[in-house]
């Protein structure tokens, strides 16, 4: 393996705690390394240059079966931005939805080396699996989705946590899945007949629970098995106006639950695209944003991790297992509508959006998107997200960034809304000036969600014995620079290793570099009552038998296996 | 001696049964027996050990004999094809698995070829329909264990799909369907009263070609407004009496095959069938599925999907992908004269494309991968024989509601035979050998 | 207005990709220098030149432009692709996708077109003196924004599914038309001199539909509701007004329900 | 006598299993190469079932064997399965759609008694190689 040494670059690491002092930056057999134990490196100038560990996207749907339906439906979405073969890169296409091959060099560009898929029908985990593997570069794991598996629904009516714990070990390893997802509980199910839960204690149809009574009895679950990441969830009623309170609702079922995790995370819930579930008023009229009531339950709860879900302006395709919420959002906008239920285990939906700066409430849904990440007391609890491509399409994070460290631009966006004063009165933005800096932009977008997905062990940062997967940019903060700039720089990383590789050198893509599969193998105690109910459904409900369920190894060329010891 | 090798999928239609059960010799050289399969299936299995199979493939002569070649022979002759033609055809990859449709799609990305699979004779115009108004769908458990309502409208399962009405959707018994078949009401729409029309509760038998009416007055009628008094041969009472039957139901599923994807208006059928289901769900909760008809046709779109962005039609040409039905589809490329080079694999275009098309093929340079002598390896230059994916070799493979499931190899191909993927990969590497990369 | 003149040389061995072929590209430039704009065969790059003697003089903008074209080009595609000024004649027949997705400027061919002329067009005008194809004026794959702006005048036939998801702009056709006009449309109108077949407005939101001749088959959705004097636009008679699609849901302006309209002519 | 009647072609069980069990077999032929009239058809047709019969069309023509309806009644309407047989005449216009229009095409179908239905095989290569009658 290669040995390089990055030098006199401007660093900033959260991990070390530096906070863009001068440093070099050495790599020695795929991991970062101390300067001194380079012997004959390749040497990277960074002079004037920005040094940041790779970036970890906590939450983005990037492969399986709803992103794809999403590609397959719109071809539009891929006329006049086809990007040819050249090179080692093959053909690239799609804006909001990026093939797969786009998908890996587009967050390489970035300087982003770790994705999380936030989304993976267990029946369809085997398709979500063919896409990673064909997403060049990243390192990539995806979260199988609990919250309406009638497993989970009818052993958590009866409060059996130990069992519900025996069957997400089995599932996670079935699936090969990294962390226990929850979207809308209850509601998917309700789903199937068209029904919906729009607050947490909205009985689920013929199963007899409550939302509050799955989302509990899954952190109760995840911690039993003590796993890597808490529980992820996407709460009930996203998208309406004055569902914050449903928000603030499902928080509180986290209260008096610490972690029993030795992986390092303090949360035990990470509550995702936070932007969508922070409305208040009780109609599009009075439609307004409620961010800070929300921040301020995450500012003083330590154990709950967010992410933004921030708006980014574009034209994007909106996709979820949220099955009711995408029927919801095609009657609004009578867009194109596709939606899959899934047997015994979940839905989703995809429906194409606009977020237009002429409508008010999307220019409101975009300064929530802000305010909750300015209004942050711990960066390292607040991660940058679009729920890609929901929000909007991953690759404007850049574009985020640039909003979140300039009043300027933020002012110049707020200045072109068609209805700037009604937007204005209805948010908290245009009254804040703080603007975050690199190291706390490194906070969002390295080392808090590589520390809340149980990885800070090899991920987030630069110390000796993490990965190495950094990126340099070609951006001086201590020079005048103007808010484009930051976009442009963070665009476009001149250089970027991962796992020691080098995958792109003078801003061009070089190598599909050495991507890994990364799942989470629990152990649990022999329960032979949750293996005869799972042949019972497979013999009774399910289409496929149990025997052709299970996603076998070879689906995953390069996996990195997490194994958890569960057993007592 | 022999064993039995159960959850076996079939690799015939886009049911993709999973239980099926094959007994094989102990040595895994001979399949005796199949069981659980439908008619067909067993057949595809048996047909594996036939005993006058080619094994090796073989050159059609000036004097319009065959002559036998060794496989690298068809190696060269195939890259070379590809990489003297401007603009290739690459056709067919329906009845192969996703492993080969991936190193097929990376072949079609290095030569600049149209990479179209079967959907373009098939349900490519109910993709079309996708793009333009969506698809609230479902996977067929969901119709287990919920469907009360079922209608197929242009498809006929009791031939095409023989095993889908006990699996799936007429008579099995879900969870909240325990009463299985005698809690279903079913409705058939087809200008013939087929075998499957004799055992619904109500056949429409439609007009034929005027199927895209019939779905119309079905919105009309579930909005309450006036009907003309026949629509499509049907009188507008049975229109109001099938609408209504439909709205009150819990579950609504509606099944379409080539019926309505192959009549005139054909995209514009399903777009209007998706309408339907999608006003369905105003009053009740609807679904609707395509009944694919190769067993991994769905696969390749799938593949095509998550590489290129698009299902079928997928023209590589100029070095990024474009799709346009119409233009970039295996018979209007044929028709027009805009391909100059063909390849087919795993399908069957000599028997299913109209034979104007048929002759195109015949007059260009072209190969035919295939387990099977068919219509299409009697017109192309090239016929290479290859194992029978699902049967002699595994492979990734979707179903009609797009659930991945993997294909068992369950006994061993003739000796010395290639599989799909061994092969392409094999003319993959010797591309790049010819193009100096 | 200056002009370029383009004669077709040499057939290309399969369809020539001519998307450079606009005032756009051409403005500002030299003969040679248009000589050297890029056309496709297949995967292969090739020079405008060598398909075309290229002659006269470009504007130093495309609206200053005119280019004039001559030749066998039925096998050209993409003739006056994204357009926004100037103007294109062609003394011949041609494939697909000429005036797709133009903005302005005028092209006038004087032939027949292939499938897709004026997709997703948004402003300018398309003359074709002679017959269209199937999918004129309609929306790309997947796009429900179709036709947007512009006119678009056949004097002969056009094929199936004109005007699908229009939502702006006129398309005029002298003669008869296939199956499938102005399907899934949200505005716009369309004016057929001759006879129709069936399925005018199936899915229809928005927009005018006006049939001189026969139809073959009213979609059921279309309820016929009065007689109608129009004079206006070249559109003179009474007509038999239809409205519909009345499975689709619509629009509702002042408290009035806003159907797609078909308009058939009684007498002129 | 000749009638003119809409063909529409599709599968059939015997089509899916003589196809599995070879196109280059007899059964193929005999499960493929035939066309299913309805008996008012048949009547007009003045033919006994069993005949071969030429089916023609704006595209094409092709000899194959009048059976009576299996799925019927379907007075006008013709059926042959899917296959080279059906490919000879269906309509290959695709209305820019990709799909040619496989099913209702009119056609005229007259007996030929002394024409011989061929194989699969044989179609095709004599179709290809302009030998067919017609």
């Amino acid at each position: 393996m290669a040995e390089y040494l990055i030098k006199n670059g401007f660093v900033f690491d959260p991990v070390i705690g530096i906070r863009g002092d001068i440093a070099d930056i050495a790599i020695k057999d795929c991991k970062f390394v101390e300067t001194s134990e380079v012997k004959d490196p390749k040497v990277i100038d960074a002079a004037g240059k920005t040094v940041m560990a790779g970036g970890v996207d906590v939450h983005a749907h990037v492969a399986g079966p709803k992103v794809n339906v999403g590609r397959n439906f719109r071809p539009e979405d891929k006329l006049f931005t086809y990007k040819p073969r050249s090179g080692v890169e093959r053909m690239q296409g799609g804006f909001s939805v990026p093939t797969t091959i786009r998908t890996g060099y587009n967050y390489a560009r970035m300087g982003y080396t770790t994705v999380m898929e936030a989304a993976m029908p267990p029946l369809y985990a085997r398709h979500t699996h063919e896409e990673i593997r064909d997403t060049p570069i990243l390192d990539q794991g995806a979260y199988p989705v609990f919250g309406n598996n009638w497993f989970v629904l009818e052993y958590l009516r009866n409060d059996e946590i130990e069992n519900t714990a025996a069957y997400v070990a089995w599932l996670l390893r079935a699936t090969k899945g990294y962390a226990v997802k929850v979207v809308n509980p209850g509601g998917t199910e309700a789903w199937g007949w068209g029904l919906n839960c729009e607050n947490i204690h909205d009985p689920v149809p013929y199963f007899n629970i409550t939302p509050a009574q799955i989302v509990k009895g899954l952190i109760e679950a995840n911690e039993y098995l003590g796993l890597p990441h808490s529980m992820h969830i996407h709460a009930n009623n996203l998208g309406n106006p004055g569902n914050y309170t449903t928000t603030l609702d499902t928080f509180r079922l986290s209260e008096g639950i610490r972690p029993r995790s030795k992986f390092g995370r303090d949360q035990v819930m990470h509550h995702t695209h936070v932007q969508f579930h922070s409305y208040g008023g009780d109609s599009w009229a009075n439609f307004e944003s409620k961010a800070p009531e929300i921040i301020d339950y995450v500012n003083s709860h330590d154990n709950i991790t967010i992410d933004l879900g921030a708006v980014t302006l574009d034209e994007t395709t909106t996709m979820t297992a949220d099955g009711p919420f995408e029927h919801h959002l095609t009657e609004l906008n009578h867009l194109k509508w596709a939606n899959t239920d899934v047997e015994l285990e979940t839905g989703s939906g995809v429906v194409p959006y606009i977020y237009s700066p002429s409508i008010k409430v999307c220019a409101i849904q975009w300064c929530i998107g802000l305010e909750l990440a300015l209004l942050a007391k711990d960066p390292m609890r607040v991660f940058l997200s679009t729920d890609h491509p929901n929000a909007g399409p991953f690759t404007r994070y850049p574009r985020i960034m640039k909003w979140l460290m300039s009043e300027e631009a933020r002012n110049q966006q707020i200045d072109s809304f068609k209805y700037r004063d009604k937007v204005i009165d209805a948010t908290n933005l245009a009254g804040i000036d703080r603007e975050l800096d690199l190291y706390e932009i490194a906070q969002m977008t390295r080392a808090g969600p590589a520390k809340a997905l149980g990885l800070s062990q090899i991920y987030g940062g630069l110390a000796p014995g993490l990965d190495a997967d950094v990126a340099v940019y070609d951006f001086n903060p201590n020079e005048p620079y103007a808010p484009d700039d930051i976009e442009t720089a963070f665009s476009s990383a001149e250089h970027l290793f991962k796992t020691g590789v080098q995958v792109i050198r003078d801003h061009e893509i070089v190598s599909n570099g050495n991507k890994r599969t990364l799942w989470v193998n629990a152990k649990v105690n022999e329960n032979p009552q949750v293996m005869r109910d799972v042949r019972e459904k497979f013999l009774r409900y399910y289409t496929v038998t149990l025997n052709n369920y299970e996603v076998s190894g070879h689906y995953l060329p390069n996996p990195y296996v997490i194994e958890v010891d569960a057993t007592q | 001696m022999s064993r039995t090798v159960t959850d076996v999928i079939c690799p015939f239609c886009g049911t993709l049964c999973d239980d099926i059960e094959v007994v094989v010799s102990d040595d895994g050289r001979k399949l005796h027996e199949v069981y659980n399969a439908c008619a067909i299936g067993a057949e595809k299995f048996l047909h594996s050990q036939a005993k006058d199979r080619i094994t090796r493939p073989r050159m059609r002569q000036d004097d319009g004999s065959w002559k036998e070649i060794t496989y690298d022979e068809a190696i060269d002759y195939t890259a070379r094809i590809l990489v003297n033609a401007k603009k290739p055809l690459m056709y067919g990859w329906s009845s192969t698995n996703c492993e080969a449709q991936a190193i097929g799609s990376e072949i079609g990305e290095v030569v600049g070829a149209v990479v179209d699979n079967t959907a373009t004779v098939c349900h490519g115009t109910s993709l079309i329909a996708v793009q333009d108004i969506g698809i609230p769908s479902c996977t067929l458990g969901e119709v287990k264990n919920r469907a009360d309502r079922i209608l197929f409208w242009g498809c006929n399962p009791a031939h095409a799909h023989p095993r889908h009405m006990s699996r799936y959707s007429i008579f099995p018994r879900g969870f909240f369907t325990g009463k299985g078949h005698t809690a279903r009401k079913v409705i058939v729409v087809d200008p013939r009263p087929t075998d499957t029309a004799n055992v619904a509760d109500i056949h429409l038998q439609v007009e034929q070609g005027r199927d895209y009416e019939l779905f119309d007055a079905f919105r009309v009628a579930f909005k309450g407004e006036q009907l003309p008094d026949f629509v499509a041969g049907i009188p507008k009472e049975k229109i109001y009496e099938a609408a209504e039957m439909l709205k009150s139901g819990r579950f609504v599923i509606i099944f379409f095959g080539m019926g309505v994807t192959q009549s005139l208006g054909k995209n514009h059928n399903i777009d209007a069938a998706i309408a339907v289901t999608r006003d369905l769900n105003e009053y009740t909760k609807a679904a609707i599925m395509p009944m694919r008809g190769h067993y991994n046709v769905t696969g390749s779109g799938q593949v095509w999907g998550w590489l290129f962005g698009f299902p079928y039609a997928v023209d590589l040409s100029r070095g990024f992908a474009r799709y346009n039905p119409g233009e970039t589809t295996a018979n209007d490329l044929l028709r027009r004269d805009e391909v100059d080079a063909v390849l087919v694999i795993a399908s069957d275009p000599g028997a299913h494309f109209p034979f104007s098309s048929v002759r195109k093929i015949y007059e260009l340079p072209s190969v035919a991968i295939d387990p099977h002598e068919t219509p299409t390896t009697e017109v192309c230059k090239v016929h290479v024989p290859v194992a029978f994916v699902g049967v002699e070799v595994g492979g990734c493979a979707y179903r009609m509601d797009n659930v991945p499931i993997e294909t068992r190899k369950v006994v061993e191909p003739p000796d010395g035979m290639m599989t799909d993927e061994e092969f392409l990969r094999r003319v993959l590497e010797r591309i790049k050998e010819l193009q100096g990369v | 207005m200056e002009t370029v003149t383009l004669t077709m040389k040499n057939q290309p061995d399969l369809y020539l990709e001519a998307d450079n072929i606009t005032p756009d590209a051409f403005a500002g430039k030299k003969v040679e220098e248009i000589a050297d704009l890029h056309v496709y065969v297949g995967r292969e790059q090739h020079r405008l030149g060598e398909f075309f003697e290229v002659s006269g003089r470009a504007g130093a903008t495309p609206e200053t432009t005119k280019i004039v074209i001559n030749g066998d080009l039925s096998r050209v595609k993409y003739i006056g692709m994204k357009m926004t000024g100037g103007e294109i004649v062609v003394n011949s027949d041609l494939d697909m996708y000429v005036g797709a997705w133009m903005q302005g400027g005028r092209i006038t061919v004087n032939g027949n077109v292939d499938s897709f002329a004026g997709t997703g067009m948004k402003g300018g005008e398309l003359i074709i003196n002679g017959n269209a194809g199937n999918y004129l004026g309609a929306a790309y794959r997947g796009d429900w924004r179709g036709m947007s702006g512009g006119k678009i005048i056949v004097s002969g036939n056009a094929g199936s599914d004109i005007g699908t998801f229009m939502t702006g702009g006129e398309i005029i056709i002298g003669g008869d038309v296939d199956v499938h006009v102005a399907t899934h449309a949200e505005g716009g109108r369309i004016v057929i001199k001759g006879n129709a077949k069936s399925r005018l407005g199936g899915q229809m939101v928005e927009g005018e539909i006006y049939v001189f001749g026969t139809i073959d088959l009213m979609m059921p959705g279309f309820a016929y509701r009065q007689d109608v004097d129009i004079d206006m636009d070249g559109i003179k008679g009474r007509f038999a007004l239809y409205e519909g699609d009345l499975g689709e849901r619509h629009r509702k302006r002042k408290g009035q329900t806003i159907y797609g309209k078909i308009y058939q002519l009684i007498e002129a | 006598m000749a009638i003119r009647v809409n063909l529409i072609t599709g599968r059939t069980i015997q089509q899916g299993v003589s196809m599995e069990a070879g196109k280059e077999k007899p059964a193929y032929t005999a499960a493929c190469g035939i066309i299913e009239l309805d008996p008012t058809d048949f009547r007009k047709l003045g033919a006994f079932r069993g005949t071969n019969v030429r089916v023609t069309s704006d595209y094409g023509s092709v000899v194959v064997k009048a059976v009576e309806a299996t799925q019927g009644p379907h007075p006008g309407i013709a059926f042959i399965p899917m296959g080279p047989w059906a490919n000879m005449v269906v309509n290959p216009n695709t209305y820019s759609t990709g799909m040619p229009t496989f099913k209702g095409t009119p056609v005229t179908v007259e007996v030929a008694r002394n024409e011989p239905v061929l194989n699969s095989l044989e179609l095709v290569r004599k179709g290809c190689r302009g030998e067919l009658a017609s």
